[in-house]
């Protein structure tokens, strides 16, 4: 079965593999994003992501059972961090095994595009040489009312 | 989340990143709202508040009890509305 | 620096994982081929991998020269994996960090789809139920003389 | 690989897979050639040998060297032409 997080706890990417895979599955794609030193050229020292927690959860169980239908598999994992990040640590890992490489590879790709449009998470950078900032983001296109 | 009929009602409002500081680091607070108020309602409303309430965005994408949801979504007694500043996960 | 190999011993992915990533890169993606446990329908028991071994050592460092040139990143590791394997077991990794993923999901890519039209590498599937036999594959097109 | 200008050139044939076993296993083979004999020349004298020989592709894949090359590429003494059935990695 599938399974996602959010979390503030840091993410071991081998853990993550762990995860997913079974004796039909030919194929294993992997995404991880991790806490660039720069940004457009300015000197980053880490990332602060802010979630909304219990949302961020939710959303991303949807995001993956999307995938997971598109797919037609279900040995998916994908993780989301909270807090403060140094550089270099793992913000979001995913893994994604079926049985053939175009599945694997197309689910995790929609997975973290998703993600990056619609998971409330939001972060802010902090720099070497000024004010940490909130990054501008995507504004989540809404999809359906409450009732759908 | 069942309606009631009568009398005004009452939803917790969720502010976050940006947002939150725009209006002083508070994430949640309570806001009376008239019978049958939508989303739109709530957001002119909170806009008119004066100070850094008016400037959290005319359009904003919002949640109700944590789904996205339109401006002009009905709000009912104890429902969660989040404003969602452009979000930057990943 | 790039690194790759065509070896008999076995594939720890978090080994290939740990080759590649540095603090400018935000994105690293992975791939691994692992042996099925059946193939249209048939029970396998185990896959045994041939391959020209120095050519293929060869080749597979110019399928990742080409796609560090393309992703304009050299932190790529890549394996391929020749003996019996069970299933289960790792055929070939992939790992790519580039500075953004869209760079990084491509390289990883380019590699096993080339790998598959061009590696000198072939594969005797073994059955529960009948006897061995070697899979059908690409062949591969000619890149130019030798002297190219 | 300096090419000699006089006599018969002798290579060294590789096979792999399917083909090393159509021929009953052996993976190297030297053949002598004709001086300035093509991979098309020596793919022609293999066949001619009957048995499983003759059973190799009239037309494959070749890699001169260790590098794929065409039909028409001239040999030289040394060289390591690998017959290179269809490729199935990954």
């Amino acid at each position: 079965m599938s399974w996602s997080d959010v979390t503030k706890d840091p993410i071991d990417p081998g853990a993550v593999l762990a995860r997913v895979g079974r004796p039909g599955d030919g194929a294993v794609a992997f995404f991880a994003g991790v806490v660039r030193d720069e940004n457009e050229g300015r000197p980053v020292s880490g990332m602060e992501y802010e979630g909304y927690d219990e949302m961020a959860r939710d959303e991303l169980a949807g995001i993956v059972a999307e995938a997971a239908g598109r797919a037609g598999t279900q040995r998916i994992a994908a993780v989301h961090r909270l807090g403060r990040l140094a550089v270099g640590e793992v913000s979001v890992a995913i893994a994604v095994s079926a049985p053939h490489r175009a599945e694997a590879f197309a689910a995790a790709r929609y997975i973290i595009e998703e993600i990056k449009k619609r998971l409330p998470v939001w972060k802010r950078e902090h720099y070497l040489d000024r004010e940490a900032e909130w990054l501008e983001g995507s504004l989540p296109v809404e999809r359906g009312n409450r009732g759908a | 989340m069942t309606e009631t009929n009568s009398g005004p009602v009452d939803v917790t409002v969720l502010l976050f990143a940006a947002h939150r500081e725009l209006v002083g680091g508070a994430r949640d607070t309570i806001v009376s709202l008239p019978e049958r108020a939508t989303v739109d309602t709530l957001l002119a409303r909170l806009r008119a508040r004066g100070g850094g309430w008016s400037q959290l965005p005319r359009r904003a994408a919002v949640a109700v009890n944590r789904r996205y949801a339109g401006g002009d979504t009905v709000l009912a007694e104890g429902d969660e509305v989040a404003l969602i500043p452009p979000v930057a996960g990943g």
